[in-house]
């Protein structure tokens, strides 16, 4: 019987876009652009994944140049990477900052009532993917979206 | 990258349309052309979504600022035509009933 | 008597721009966002300077998809990142790829005649900017592209 | 990305406008254009460059391609209306002479 190896969600990641930027407001067209030339790589993801995948990627980064960079304080860089991949089973954003922790549990992330005006990010990003990860290591933050694709 | 189309009907309303993607960079013009058409007495607001290729929470929380501050000055902001995308928005964040969707701005504060 | 240090040309690159990405023709297009995200953070450069800058940058890109990464041998990877830093004083470009080494040499580059359909691409980069170094380490490609701001 | 424009006059001149960026990605497309209508029959040729943001070594090969084609078959290639970011291209490349810029789409056959 031949060995078969179950390609991880990462496989497959030699079209991934990296990026390294500053992190402020201007660049969230940036990140825009990226994923419109990923997706013009990847003709075949659709329509839905593209606009979840998308959502949580602008929300996280949103986070980032909102509330890790909030103070002066925060990090010694105020930049951040991300690397961006598509393959056939799943899109995988991944961002790093050296900005402040986050402060929030995942776990107790709620949509807020209508009347509020902010606190939306982080619950319409765990809405919109089927994976958000946080984690700080080594002075930084790390975010980790997972959209698995769905048939077109 | 975004560009905001203002006109009023011969009715008095406002209407805001956003040209592009409404996102961290952008929800504050939209906010500040909300409050000034409030201010200045246009209470009635349609938000023409047609052209909004991408909302995210800060659009959408300068559109909740637009309805509030609208109706505490006795009047409502609607939405109207959403594209696919800023429809998906409303749903995941539960607003699609506080932002009603209107299929057309004519006909936005008809009922 | 104060020390003085005078500022290289990439003092005060916490703004700069790293991109990595597969070496494609559609590329292309997310280098000329890049470089449209990178002015919207300067707007003091001139057009001058953008214009020569944008066109060196756009040359040796294509260079690296044509011709380093020509033949399906070339490279493991098929990929090239760049760093793109605006300062007050210089706009400059770095690129890396593992494609095949460039063969020829800088200093006999010269603009082919009238009828060429092709060939300009070095010439041009070179006639645009104020220095262009290439050099091959690590087996890796190395080009560097260097305009010295002109007062806008 | 690109679009091209393609249009062909009473007189029979054909008109190519390129709007966005000539680069390596859509000089190919420009190519082909070009080499359809000379085949077509359409040798006299203006590429009216007023909406062509950016030029590369690839879009310029591809001019140049196309003047040698329609000079061929009893025709020629004028451009016209360059942006200023494409004369630059033009003068850089001692190409200002062979490629001479005309000043409009109507006029660039006349001398
Ligand atoms: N990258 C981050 N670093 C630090 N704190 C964060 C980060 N992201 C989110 N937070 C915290 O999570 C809270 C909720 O964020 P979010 O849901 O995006 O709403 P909003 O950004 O509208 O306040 C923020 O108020 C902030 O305290
Ligand atoms: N990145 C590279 N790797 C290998 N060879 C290169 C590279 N860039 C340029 N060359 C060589 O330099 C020559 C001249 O390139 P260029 O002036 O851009 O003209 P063109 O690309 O139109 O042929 C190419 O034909 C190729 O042999």
């Amino acid at each position: 019987m031949p060995e078969t190896t179950v390609p991880g969600p990462d496989a497959g990641d030699e079209n991934r876009v990296e990026l390294s930027a500053p992190a402020t407001p201007e660049m969230m067209h940036l990140v825009h652009a990226v994923l419109e030339q990923l997706w013009s790589q990847h003709e075949d993801v659709s329509m839905v994944d593209r606009m979840r995948f998308e959502m949580a990627v602008i929300e996280i980064l949103g986070n980032i140049v909102e509330h890790a960079y909030a103070m002066e304080s925060g990090g010694t860089e105020r930049r951040f990477d991300v690397r961006l991949t598509a393959t056939d089973a799943a899109l995988v954003a991944s961002f790093g900052d050296d900005g402040m922790p986050n402060t929030i549990d995942l776990s107790d992330v709620a949509m807020p009532d209508e009347e509020a005006e902010s606190g939306r990010g982080l619950a319409l990003a765990m809405a919109a993917v089927d994976d958000l990860t946080y984690d700080r290591s080594a002075g930084r933050n790390h975010w980790r979206l997972t959209c698995l694709r769905q048939p077109g | 990258m975004i560009e905001f189309a203002v006109d009023t009907t011969p009715e008095g309303i406002g209407v805001v349309t956003p040209k592009g993607r409404l996102n961290m960079s952008s929800a504050r013009g939209l906010k500040e052309i909300l409050d000034g058409l409030v201010s200045d007495g246009t209470s009635k607001i349609v938000v023409d979504l047609a052209e909004t290729t991408f909302l995210d929470s800060s659009g959408l929380g300068a559109l909740i600022a637009g309805l509030k501050a609208a109706r505490q000055s006795g009047g409502d902001l609607r939405v109207a035509r959403p594209t696919e995308a800023v429809l998906t928005v409303f749903k995941l964040t539960n607003l699609d009933r506080v932002l009603r969707p209107r299929d057309s701005v004519e006909g936005a504060f008809d009922a």
